[in-house]
């Protein structure tokens, strides 16, 4: 602790005891100006009249005796005592005409103000927490009876509203690219299902291009799809051992052929 | 202080009745609980008597907005049982349709009759049971007749209740989307494939059941 | 509302001004917290007169166990202080404030609408963020407006909940504010003129419509 090791430095009982008495005061204070406010009350008159001179000299004063004991203030203090200083060499020379700002005057007379605002605040203070207070002096009812809120919630929608949803919903299939569209699609199923009944007439080997589905060969797009799906559907097939595949070499036209019975 | 002389008199004089009926007035209604009439007395000042001035404090709320009611063995002050109205209040709220409820329900109005698979698959989203609960109880939407297929599911139509909110005379004069599209609701389109964007038309068309929506999914 | 000299009579006539009277007096019973009197208005039947319920009612008490009670512009049944002496059972224990806590409090209320370097100012301390917080939390002190200062800083003003506490009808009632202001010891802000004391609660003025009915019971 920075208190202890003041303590050490000092030696006499007495310069310790009055240094404990001041660590305890520096602890009491809330700041510089509370401090003031106190050493005002050894003037004994009313703080319109407390003559700022004087405070200033008390308070450097007491900083002063704080610094001997080697105790540490906190910087506004340090900072309060040498406004304090500059304001009590203000009061004490003759004011000089070419200097800006407040005269000296005019600060101390702001100093006694803040003091005097200060006390007033503490004395509203004390008398707040002495008027008749809820829970203390008077109270409120014990059995507050709970207000049944009955809440009717209606709901509006606009026609627009209503519209607006709906073109919502239909634009946002246009924002689905991986979802194409089912009509330019020959899918597995249907190869399939086309190809199915059909591999029966094919006892011999045929060429795949010949089960697409009328329709589906012009357009380059729809013959891609068909396909695709028709090989797909014959590779199911072959694997369910209902037909036969062969490719003379690469890109050659695939060739199919329904598998021939074992017996 | 007093005449503690006087062997008769108490140490300290009851304070009067009015002072008395003051306090019962102010422990009853500060109280949480009913108060009995030996915790009263016990409260009040020596010598007074709490049951005495309950009969005074009943006599004086007789007929006014609160009463003194006895809850067993203990005393209480109630609202009089006429005012209980005043212990309710209502309030209407406006709330706007969730927007997974104005779709649902746009939906239905433009599809119907609608079964809720139909409904997720347009909408991409699993359409929660509140959401069509809600819709039911606002009685914009009912239900249709089954579908006749596996399962038969129920399907979802709109109401008069809903023709009558909307002011339309009946779901066929919904707009379509062309129409949407030149009110300037739908906003432009996002350039895609140059097929997407020729193909979304005769799509909406099917969808817009401008000529006859019963038969659109049967 | 419904003075008999309209000739236009209300479709439905305002309960007896007896049973209005009732009415407040449930009211105001059933709630811990100071009602209103445009929620009274709002709770009790169409054309109804809170306010002058209101002045009947608080006749009707004055002196019992029981009183009405103004805050700001609401109306609770209180005991009477008299009687606190009755209720160490209902005495909630407060947390016991700061010294810093209770000059900060006294300033927000004699200085509102207050800066915390204003506060600060007037202290000569600086101020903790907790002190500040708990005056929040007690609900003493709010969120004013912000200051049209550079910082645009947030001011502090006193609550109902703080009027309430206390036992005062509004900010204008706390002891000792006039001989503050004849002393000029709630000036001295920056940048305030002559006006400075004036504006002190502006808040009040603001909130207080009704200044017309405070007088009625002055």
């Amino acid at each position: 602790m920075a208190e202890d090791t003041a303590y050490d430095n000092v030696t006499s009982v007495e310069a310790r005891r009055a240094a404990e008495a001041l660590i305890v005061d520096v602890d009491g204070f809330e700041g510089p100006l509370d401090l003031l406010l106190t050493l005002s009350r050894t003037q004994k008159v009313d703080l319109r009249r407390v003559s700022v001179l004087q405070l200033s000299e008390q308070y450097l004063a007491f900083i002063e005796t704080a610094r001997d004991l080697r105790i540490e203030l906190a910087a506004d203090y340090l900072v309060m005592a040498a406004w304090l200083a500059f304001l009590k060499s203000r009061l004490l020379l003759p004011p000089d005409p070419a200097e800006e700002g407040p005269s000296g005057e005019e600060l101390a007379a702001h100093l006694a103000f803040q003091l005097e605002r200060l006390q007033a605040m503490r004395e509203m203070a004390a008398r707040l927490m002495g008027r008749d207070q809820k829970g203390r002096d008077f109270f409120v009812r014990g059995v507050p009876e709970t207000m049944a809120r009955l809440r009717r919630v209606t709901y509006s929608a606009t026609l627009l509203d209503l519209m607006q949803a709906y073109a919502r919903i239909r634009t946002r299939d246009e924002f689905r690219p991986f979802v194409m569209d089912r009509d330019r699609i020959l899918t597995l199923e249907q190869a399939l299902d086309r190809m199915r009944p059909l591999i029966g007439f094919a006892g011999d080997w045929t060429d795949l291009s010949s089960y697409l589905p009328d329709g589906w060969t012009d357009d380059p797009g729809l013959r891609r799809s068909a396909t695709a799906a028709t090989f797909a559907a014959s590779l199911q097939l072959a694997k369910e051992g209902a037909l036969e595949l062969r490719q003379s070499e690469l890109y050659a036209p695939i060739q199919l052929r329904r598998r021939p019975r074992d017996d | 202080m007093t005449d503690a002389a006087n062997p008769e008199r108490p140490l300290f004089d009851a304070p009067p009745m009015a002072e008395q009926e003051r306090m019962v007035e102010a422990i009853l209604f500060a109280s949480a609980d009913p108060v009995g009439v030996a915790e009263l007395n016990a409260r009040m000042p020596h010598g007074a008597d709490a049951a005495e001035a309950l009969v005074h404090l009943r006599r004086r709320y007789a007929g006014r907005g609160v009463e003194v009611v006895r809850v067993g063995d203990a005393w209480a002050f109630r609202t009089a049982p006429d005012l209980g109205f005043l212990m309710q209040k209502e309030t209407v709220e406006t709330r706007k349709l969730s927007r997974a409820a104005i779709e649902t329900l746009a939906i239905v109005a433009y599809h119907q009759p609608v079964t809720r698979a139909e409904i997720e698959e347009i909408r991409g989203v699993s359409v929660s049971r509140g959401t069509v609960d809600q819709l039911l109880e606002l009685e914009w939407i009912k239900f249709g007749r089954r579908r006749m297929t596996p399962g038969r599911p129920v399907t979802y139509v709109v109401t008069e209740e809903f023709l009558d909110h909307f002011g339309l005379e009946n779901a066929r004069d919904l707009p379509g989307l062309k129409e949407l599209r030149a009110a300037g609701l739908l906003e432009s389109r996002p350039q895609m494939g140059p097929m997407a964007a020729g193909e979304a038309e005769p799509d909406d068309d099917d969808a817009v059941p401008d000529t006859d929506q019963g038969e659109m999914f049967e």
